[in-house]
């Protein structure tokens, strides 16, 4: 398959750029829900437009009422999403939450679906357990309790937990916290007993939780998937969650190189334009020459997981290391390149420099994902 | 026993006496600083007092002369000064930009006038000043700076505006660059103080992407400033700013690394275990660059006590700092994980690390730009063509 | 069955009867490359016979008109011609600069009678072409070079020299920029094109710092070129080196990553114990960066085939191609330690090591340096003011 | 101590620069060794003068005749050793064995000495085993045999011991390959029985060896120190050999870094001297900053070294990492900006790069050095 969008890929990506650009503005979303104190950070009114757009059932199959489309799709939204740091559930509802519950009983999809295809529902994934992200360790305990389960344990940096109607909940059901084996997947509503949550807000105005899981009691049917064998979804839901980090940050990336562009060629320093001193000329260049290495590894990435290839995973960590670096180099040349007033809450080139540090540390940053990519190659 | 020894027991003698004990307690936050001034606003007794009795014998600024307002120290009594302070963790009993930028220049440009009226004020922490360089527009280009004092015989009527003045709300006088003469870009502009309750003066706070807002924009409309409030020549106001850029960039650069020696590896790694092996080794190569920075601030500062190396090395300095005081917030923000990104929980101390990470990106920025301070290197240092 | 797979069979069966089984081993070293020409000795008969047999049905350029000594496939067909060649590991015929360089330019600038004549030489591999582009002292700035042409009515008479000339003690024509008008520093270059046992012409080897002398100075002493060896417009050579340019960077950025698409870590942990958890980690970094470096060239490659991606796009690619492949080399010698400085000894197979590290430095100069290519970005993609 | 020269070294560096510049230039040593052939890559004239200068006993005791100087001052005469590219045994002989030899017997020192302090006699120390420097480990094995010992093993990267009257060779005499205890050093005479090198020419034209010792019969006086005890006098000769290897750096970095500001102040591209382009500016400028840095961190260093202090050893692997990194970058910008020419032969520049590898490789490379200062710091 060749790496660039096919026709419909296009045309979507037109619709996500305009829509994004006009209603998930910084200005009007952003700003507006951060300065308004939202206890969600997002606006519901956006995240049901999205549905109506079909956006959020791209990944839902057709027979379910999805339009059972792949990563390249998701990411094309989630590329406009980043570049107008747009705040939405999307990442964690329509691409890890909905990856999970793909893999879910028919009850369970009847269940939360709908509510996702028409933008009513909002869910969330709690898998971390620590400050890193490190899957490979889950230590939340679900033991077999009456006709169901009971869980304890505690999950860190749960974004959108407290906006949630449910959340898909990783916990071990056997084995030691290292084990590969022995984890279950559950969707835990939102009311269930024992479930506390604690918000924080985040340095880019998203609003994260600390969950407690207090002897929380789940009926059987609240399983995704098999018992004790939940790591094989979890990994697709993480694939899903990275690729799509990824390719909202090549987005973040682009909204940040372009607004410096466009500064450099309006400043004026020293009777020049400051676009016209060659340092800049090249530092730019430079940057654009790692973005678009970036979009590249994310699309292949995203073809790979789409055509289900055994190489997918590799290039998925490349994809997330690779696209947060970009986007970091671009935020951080953005600001300095803005000089003193990229400093100003006033302008948004800093926002960009906040909401790529959130996104750089979901799901693995290019630490860990540059180990993994050793790990994966055999060393 | 030698008079320095002397000195030292008479001091220590001194301290023991009149540092109240709570001013003996390491500076928490910026609530702790005494600033002084005219409504400043003493947070305790023992602060107030510590200012008193610091100033009544010219210890807030020891090795300024005392006909200034000093306690007329040497470079060596200076030293056993600090030195005691720190054996006891005495806090500074003022802190402020007289202090630290206007005093320099004052005793270097001033006249006898100034210097006894002015430095007296700073002294006594009675006046806190404010720095009013860059403007909307002029940026790292301060020579394009449009700020203008009209001549009106015995006063200057002064019209425009200025930007990132540190505290401009909070301050009582300016010492501000105007253009004087519009025909030079260089030579027109002068080195002139106002008080900042001058009719026509006014601020804004910025707020920042850190979350704070330390500084301002400050307009100027028709203010009046008498023309015996100029330190320097007329015109020559960029002689007086320059000397204190490099005084500026001397004191940012030694922020840099300098007293930051220890190991970052070690202190991320006792806060939180180290699992990623790559975060671990690019906190290992990000040591070694800063405890090579560490030695090269000391090199530095040992050079600059006896005059050596080269006039423009603050620069180098500056650069190299402030790049690498970037770069260590960055490594703290990838230890600490999700923890990192809270904004103003109190288990992240209100976002200390998320704000601290952000307030370096203006490190490279403020005191001179990298960009600028890279050429000036190729200019001054390397000598390059048309830098 | 399809007209391609009838093709497809075809060919297999003709590979399966004509190429030599010597043929069917991989390339050990640069004296198993067929280069043609007029002095060329071949390494065996089975080289021999193999290019012979490939340059009788048009093989040797598979997509070039039959009437100019091609086999005139269309891309389809030359992509089965690619792809039955690498199934049975077959080595090309020919490898020369008139295929890959002088031949492109032919087809899209030359007249009917020079494509004839001079593409039907470098298909049957008779002739074998260098270039001459930089000259001493002109470096990246191709328009400042000085050989001259002289017009004498039927023919120029060129002076000066050529730096960077490939093989050109080897070869026997060189295409060259020569100046034909003194007065229009863009305009007035000419494409020359002319035979290297002219009287007049000699050449120099250049040894490098690898230890290989692949490149001479050539030198011209009033050298006479008839006026019908010029390819293209008489001042308008420029047009033709830019096409030429364009390609030779596709080449060579395509050399940066795309081919060589294995983790790096991986290949050295092989060949020695990563134990270094540093070291080990700058791999993990810069696997990340070659993997995703692939994915790019794939992408260009794809856009290239459809004609989208920007035109200038290959300017990047050979930037990002080079430095990668330079910091590739750097830590294959990191990680060979020792062993990988030995510079002759045959453990180390004459320095391979070592010389291809060397050899990497000229990536980023060759076919229009690093520096030139992000001026070229600047300007062309990012539309910057000025550049 | 000011982390500056004093009277005494200023004066030093003075002769030193001098002389090399003079005697130790490029064109009268490097080249015209490599281009002849010779089989020890130096010249055994200049290794006299040195000693007559006295520099070969800059870090001998006044006792044994030598200067009883520091580190400050054998660094000094390295860096401009590094700064022409001066082949000698400078840094095997007056200062890596020069170490060990000061932790020796009255009779070792009495019989290799001398030879050291006139110039006549060349040493070198045989410690890696491998391709990469690693100490830690030690398998070459020492037993007791009659009146002293028999060894038995290999060596790597012997810089100078087929040119070399005597070797320092570490083995193990107790424990097993890596413990710390149980090591001993032998001085031993290149006539040794059972001792074979194989000549190896480097990248930067000098000759290392592969050593081999096959049942190697020594005396007893033949041991260094203490039997056993000789780990805390290798480590001397590993501090030692490592500051210098960075003081030469930091020559190399500065001679690289002079040569190419100068021709950014002559070569003319499109009209302009380089030098005006702001883009190489920029570079030239962040280079001088690294090198001055790396000069710090070494200067230093050595006196740490020459305190006694326990922070030296940190401080060492700091300025070899640091030099190493700078000098690094300072070839490979010296190379990129000379342009085409900076790949040919005939120019200096590339032969800065060679020595800057063998170098940086030598006891240690950066990556080696961060690893002990995250190991040192405790991480």
């Amino acid at each position: 398959m060749p790496l660039y969008h096919t026709e419909d890929q296009t045309m979507l990506a037109d619709t996500a750029r305009q829509f994004m650009a006009d209603e998930g503005a910084i200005s009007k979303q952003l700003r507006h829900w951060r300065d308004s104190g939202c206890k969600d950070g997002f606006g519901h009114d956006l995240w049901k437009s999205l549905a109506e757009l079909g956006f959020t059932g791209i990944l839902v199959g057709e027979e379910d009422g999805g339009l059972g489309m792949g990563h390249v799709e998701a990411g094309i939204v989630l590329e406009e999403i980043g570049r107008n740091l747009t705040p939405s559930p999307f990442l964690t509802s329509a691409v890890a939450a909905a990856t999970a519950l793909g893999a879910g009983s028919k009850d369970l999809k009847g269940r939360y679906l709908p509510g996702l295809l028409s933008g009513d529902s909002v869910f969330a994934v709690a898998i971390d357990e620590g400050r890193k992200h490190r899957p490979e360790r889950i230590a939340t305990r679900a033991e077999r309790s009456g006709n169901g389960f009971r869980l304890n344990g505690s999950k860190t940096f749960v974004i959108h937990g407290g906006s949630a109607d449910m959340l898909v909940v990783a916990a071990r059901t056997a084995g030691g916290d290292e084990d590969a084996d022995g984890v279950t997947l559950f969707a835990v509503p939102k009311d269930a007993s024992g479930l506390s949550q604690d918000a924080v807000k985040l340095v880019d105005s998203s609003i994260a939780t600390h969950v407690r899981l207090d002897n929380v009691q789940l009926d059987a049917d609240a399983v995704i998937g098999e018992v004790d064998g939940g790591r094989v979804i979890l990994d697709r839901v993480l694939n899903a969650g990275r690729v799509g980090a990824a390719a909202e940050s090549v987005g973040v990336a682009g909204g940040a190189f372009d607004m410096t562009t466009t500064y450099l060629k309006q400043r004026k320093q020293f009777g020049k334009l400051i676009g016209e001193f060659q340092a800049l000329q090249h530092r730019a260049a430079h940057l654009y020459s790692e973005i678009e290495i970036a979009r590249a590894a994310t699309i292949k990435a995203q073809q790979l997981l789409d055509a289900g290839s055994e190489k997918a995973e590799l290039m998925v960590s490349v994809a997330k290391a690779k696209a947060g670096q970009a986007a970091g180099l671009a935020v951080r040349e953005g600001v300095q390149m803005h000089g003193g007033i990229g400093m100003t809450d006033e302008y948004d080139i800093g926002l960009y420099m906040k909401r790529d540090r959130a996104l750089a540390e979901f799901m693995g940053d290019h630490y860990y994902h540059a180990q993994r990519v050793a790990q994966l190659s055999g060393y | 026993m030698s008079d320095l020894e002397n000195f030292r027991q008479e001091i220590r003698a001194w301290l023991e006496e009149n540092c109240p004990a709570e001013m003996r307690q390491p500076v928490r936050d910026e609530d702790d600083v005494c600033w002084g001034g005219r409504h400043f606003e003493f947070k305790s007794e023992a602060q107030k007092a510590w200012l008193e009795r610091c100033a009544a014998r010219g210890y807030t600024v020891p090795d300024w002369p005392k006909a200034y307002g000093g306690a007329g120290m040497s470079a060596a009594e200076a030293k056993v000064w600090r030195d005691e302070m720190a054996r006891i963790n005495a806090r500074p009993p003022l802190s402020s930009f007289g202090i630290w930028m206007l005093g320099p220049a004052l005793l270097k440009f001033g006249t006898e006038e100034q210097k006894v009226h002015y430095l007296g004020q700073i002294a006594r922490g009675e006046i806190r000043w404010c720095q009013g360089y860059s403007e909307p527009g002029s940026g790292s280009d301060l020579v394009s700076l449009q700020t203008y004092g009209e001549d009106k015989g015995d006063h200057w009527v002064v019209n425009g505006s200025k930007i990132w003045t540190s505290y401009a709300n909070k301050a009582d006088w300016i010492f501000c660059l105007v253009r004087t003469d519009k025909a030079n870009k260089y030579q027109g502009i002068s080195f002139l103080l106002f008080d900042m309750e001058s009719p026509g003066v006014s601020t804004k706070p910025i707020l920042l992407i850190s979350g704070n807002s330390p500084f301002c924009e400050t307009f100027f409309d028709n203010v009046i400033v008498p023309k015996d409030q100029i330190v320097g020549e007329l015109n020559r106001g960029w002689d007086v700013a320059k000397y204190l850029l490099g005084h500026e960039r001397e004191m940012i650069s030694s922020t840099g690394g300098g007293d930051r020696a220890g190991s970052l590896g070690a202190a991320v790694s006792r806060a939180a275990a180290l699992e990623d092996p790559v975060l671990r080794a690019e906190l290992a190569l990000f040591d070694v660059d800063a405890l090579a920075f560490t030695a090269m601030s000391e090199k530095f500062m040992d050079e600059v006590k006896v005059g050596r190396g080269h006039p423009a090395q603050p620069n180098m300095m500056k650069y190299a700092g402030t790049e690498l005081n970037k770069r260590r917030l960055e490594l703290v923000m990838a230890a600490g994980g999700s923890a990192a990104l809270e904004w103003d929980s109190e288990a992240s101390g209100g976002g200390s690390n998320a704000r601290n990470w952000l307030r370096t990106k203006a490190n490279s920025i403020e005191g001179g730009t990298s960009e600028v301070m890279l050429n000036v290197i190729s200019k001054r240092i390397l000598d390059l063509p048309g830098a």
